[in-house]
């Protein structure tokens, strides 16, 4: 029997399969290979990256809730120097697609960044993280307006040769009114979502159990919102759409397939289970094997709304 | 990194207190890799309550192919771990973090309050199997006596010549803190070397105590963690100058010099 | 040693504690009676009115998540009528506060809702749901921009004589700007938060497991959201705060509280423990008498920023 | 309303077949209470994964006291009741819906596929403690003989005179479905009344053979249920003419007479 097609194209590139790691979930990717055989995996999304090292939020950091997770790192990560010298030799190795998650707190900053990685080897695309909720300045105003969206997309475009997948905010009203903003400004592809604004409280102490009060809740239970707001936005818009939120097994990122996703990144799993990501590549074969299928391509998008 | 996950099988359960449990499972490829001061990441169950796995000490391996972990239950996950029962498998990897650094030390003192003692059984038993010091006392600190169980047998039966105890009600040894033990035990002629693992509050107390006498102090934090790996970067503390990028538990920690982390 | 005092003032209503149960998880009140002490509750909020009866959606309607389930009920109701002549003679007897939802689909619906429930003995106050996202026409509309939310709050205010508290949708940009456009509009009270859009797939039969596709979602998963939201709005109004969302245990009561409500709703809670609502009453006493506290005024509002 | 929450008492835990388990509890308001066709809510674990009660029918009442409910694994509840033992407690609550209403019926016919047997057994029972009805036929169905475990025997056990089976793949009975059965050995010269609980596609033929020969049926209906108690509204079902407003599984049923509901 034929191995079944699992390849994907977003922006132009070929990925081998539809299952990404999301970012800030999965280090630079080293600390994984214990686990998982990163070769194995359609791409790994890195951890944000902003033009000078970031310290991020004071501790405590993450707080588990019910079926998830609230998380307030605040975007620490080493800058864009040493994320260049000491990361990327390592991830031009592991054999699979590299996007890198970037962040900014200007125009300017993300201008910078876009073009400063294009020069860089070894990196098939961009992640433009606009809406992450944990740092007061930067993120949430560039993803919950359509405008400022668009403004943002347009420059990391124009000041890059890499394909721009930007990823969106859940934290708005109409998410399909962002995504739009986002393909008119010159994106190649959407990713959704990032986390859902959250805050948890510790009765003894009387003290949010975050030192940043809120967070952003990830994990299982936000998985029918993203899904939800995968399914809008694939509607929406005319460029693929990245899936993400709460993907745990192969079940749920064919979910987020047949609502219409072409790729999916899987986030809080990795946590749970440090195979999660290769997991749900091998289930994905599997099903497409079981169900006598070609290849990924006839699950994106499958769902039949009668 | 000589990481593994593995689903390991378990060999025995045993209560040893009320609320304190000593779980034996085989899990060679952690166990032979493991160092005293390591920790694995476990999965107390296969469903989404609670989601995240759960840091545990080492808190000894037996031969190369079993590991120990000693737990006190606190909430859901060590509540399921508790109900564990032989046969069954459970999932976690490790070994993970750096251990205590011994390299070299003359005069050792271990102090460990309440499940800190967990991870100084495994550091004692390769401080005797591996060299020679010419002392090694441990101090331990528990609520009441109930609560060590069988570990002041455990520790003498590993040839450890020298442990006081202090108990919060009296029950046994010293009526009071584990750190007050260390002007009472240590003689000050000696270069003490002092690895500790507790209480936040009890730990801050030895470093004090250390500072004054210009012993060094070894340290094991706990924080919240949710990978354990060195991903998510949730597990961070201050440095001890309160400056630059934070340290990360479980990557430059668990055991940490004194000084290298903030006091607050 | 004195009981402690759990009573809490709401539009001038004075209920003997914080501990209400939310729309549509509770009935009309009867069906918990064989599991509650009905009279020992601060109130009871029963199933959304609408003038006509309504249908609702067709079935499947319900499906679990992880931590938290999906309906798509789609306001199913016995209309104004029967709720009047059926369940207004059972409701008057149970010795604890009624609180009735309503809904509707135009501002006129709303105010005769307003108007012909003023007239009857028995209830004590208005919860106008201008956030349900299952019914195509009519509620998301009012409920996710500023000036109808208003506009609703001022039709029912102006045409009852009942203390009138606006029901808030969670899926919007800012939660703030919507509580304090109900508070212009006279609203004597908010309450938040309503179910947040989600969907669910059958991957076996590649269909929405909901007939009308989306859902709300709601339970423990989404506490972190609400909590988050409540803290938000207690601090943008100066009326009373109502805390609704996935609370189960006396615990997650007192974060509520402490965020800053003046009384909290038990919602999902109800089918997965039919108890529940007593047993947050019985807890919250304790608790106080636990912390030697005088009363729930102790608690609302406590949580300290560092 | 004649409900009750229990903290029942598991007492005996079977297993029948490789996933079918049969769990006796003493939870004596619910049990005491409890006519057949009713059913309670089962709350599978205390923590939130799975969130809500699961329905299951209730197998039989033994005196007083107890009950029994039959169950396959079929996800993660039934799962975690599977693994539940003797001397654990299980919050349930119950009875709930309404039951099989046999009232001055003559000549019965139970037919049940799969987990749909489970309601039946019970009925059996009160059929032939309370009447004597000329005629009680039991046909039940499954894919497999093992299926059934020891149901054959039990239905014998309690004096059922006729009893005959269908297996997907032929290994007890006709090799077919059970829905067949009912023309090879109801006699149509009798005026049956059909009591019917399985999936739904058995109980459409079922429904279909009864309408052909003007028999009256009852069926037993599942739908997914938040509450079971007639608060959430969840379980709706369309009625016969899809007209007005829905009927209620868990209020208005699960038991009803076939021409009530829609067969879509
Ligand atoms: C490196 C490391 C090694 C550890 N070794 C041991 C050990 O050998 N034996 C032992 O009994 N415990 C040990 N702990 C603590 C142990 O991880 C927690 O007790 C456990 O995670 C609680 O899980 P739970 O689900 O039972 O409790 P939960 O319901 O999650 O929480 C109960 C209480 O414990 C606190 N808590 C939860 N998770 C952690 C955590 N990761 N770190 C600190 N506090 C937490 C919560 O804030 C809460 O107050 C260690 C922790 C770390 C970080
Ligand atoms: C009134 C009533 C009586 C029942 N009596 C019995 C019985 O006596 N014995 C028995 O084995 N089963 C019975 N069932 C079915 C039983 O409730 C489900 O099998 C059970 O809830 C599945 O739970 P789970 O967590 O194991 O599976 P899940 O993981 O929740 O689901 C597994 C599969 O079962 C389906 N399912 C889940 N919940 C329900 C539900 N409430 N109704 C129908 N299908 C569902 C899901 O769609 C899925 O395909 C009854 C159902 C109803 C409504
Ligand atoms: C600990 C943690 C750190 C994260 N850091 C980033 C980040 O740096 N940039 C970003 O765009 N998203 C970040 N995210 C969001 C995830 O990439 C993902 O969008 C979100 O967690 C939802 O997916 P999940 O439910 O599968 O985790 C982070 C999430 C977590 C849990
Ligand atoms: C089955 C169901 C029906 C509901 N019906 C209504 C309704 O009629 N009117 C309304 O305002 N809210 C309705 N809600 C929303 C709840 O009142 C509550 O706001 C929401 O469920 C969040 O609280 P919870 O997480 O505690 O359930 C309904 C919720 C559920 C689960
Ligand atoms: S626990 Fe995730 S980085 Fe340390
Ligand atoms: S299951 Fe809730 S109304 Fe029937």
């Amino acid at each position: 029997m034929n191995q079944p097609d699992m390849h994907i194209t977003v922006g132009g590139v070929v990925f081998k399969n539809p299952v990404l790691t999301a970012s800030g979930t999965f280090g630079y990717g080293k600390e994984f290979e214990p686990y998982v055989n990163l070769h194995h995996l359609g791409g790994v999304v890195v951890k944000g990256i902003s033009l000078a090292p970031r310290r991020g939020n004071p501790p405590p950091r993450i707080v588990e809730t019910a079926g998830g997770m609230l998380n307030a790192i605040g975007l620490e990560n080493v800058g864009l120097d040493r994320f260049i010298s000491e990361k990327i030799p390592y991830l031009k190795e592991i054999g699979t697609r590299v996007i890198v998650n970037i962040l900014g707190d200007s125009l300017e900053e993300y201008q910078t960044l876009a073009q400063r990685l294009s020069e860089v080897e070894g990196i098939s695309g961009l992640e433009v993280n606009i809406s992450c909720p944990n740092v007061k300045k930067g993120g949430v105003a560039f993803g919950t307006d359509p405008a400022m969206a668009e403004a943002v997309t347009r420059a990391v475009c124009t000041h890059s040769t890499l394909p721009v997948i930007v990823k969106l905010s859940p934290n708005v009203t109409d998410i399909s009114q962002i995504a739009r903003a986002v393909e008119a400004g010159g994106a190649q592809a959407v990713s959704l979502i990032n986390t859902l604004l959250g805050m948890a409280i510790d009765v003894k102490t009387r003290r949010p159990r975050l030192a940043n009060v809120v967070g952003g809740l990830s994990g299982p239970a936000i998985k029918p919102i993203a899904l939800r707001m995968v399914w809008q936005v694939a509607q929406a818009v005319k460029i693929p759409v990245i899936g993400i939120g709460g993907i745990t097994t192969t079940e749920d990122a064919l979910e987020f397939l047949l609502a219409g996703a072409t790729a999916i990144e899987v986030g809080t799993a990795n946590f749970v289970n440090p195979r999660a990501s290769q997991d749900i590549v091998e289930g994905l074969a599997r099903y497409l094997t079981d169900n006598k299928l070609s290849g990924i391509s006839e699950v994106i998008g499958g769902l039949v709304v009668p | 990194m000589n990481q593994f996950e593995e689903q390991g099988e378990i060999v025995r359960q045993e209560q040893l207190a009320p609320e304190i449990f000593r779980l034996t499972l085989t899990a060679p490829d952690i166990a032979s890799n493991a160092r005293p001061g390591q920790f694995v990441m476990v999965r107390t169950n296969p469903g989404y309550d609670p989601l995240l796995r759960r840091p545990l000490s080492i808190h000894q391996t037996i031969g190369n192919e079993q590991l120990q972990l000693m737990f006190k239950v606190v909430g859901k996950g060590t509540r399921m771990l508790a109900a564990m029962s032989p046969g069954q498998r459970l999932n976690l990897n490790g070994p993970l973090g750096h251990g205590f650094d011994l390299a070299g030390k003359q005069a050792i003192c271990l102090v460990g309050g309440g499940m800190g003692i967990a991870p100084l059984y495994f550091l004692a038993k390769e401080i005797l199997r591996t060299s020679k010091p010419p002392k090694c006392v441990v101090l331990l600190g528990a609520r009441t006596a109930a609560e060590f169980g069988p570990l002041p047998r455990d520790f003498m039966d590993i040839g450890v010549k020298e442990t006081h105890f202090a108990t919060d009600d009296g029950s046994l040894g010293h009526h009071g803190f584990v750190a007050e033990l260390l002007k009472h035990h240590l003689d000050p002629a000696n270069n003490w070397t002092v690895c500790t693992c507790g209480p936040h509050p009890m730990m801050k107390a030895v470093v004090k105590e250390c500072r004054g006498h210009g012993w060094q102090c070894q340290v094991s934090l706990e924080t919240m963690m949710a990978c354990g790996i060195s991903a998510c970067l949730g597990c961070a503390v201050p440095r001890g100058d309160l400056s630059g990028p934070y340290l990360h538990v479980c990557k430059d920690g668990p055991v940490f010099k004194a000084e290298e982390v903030a006091w607050l």
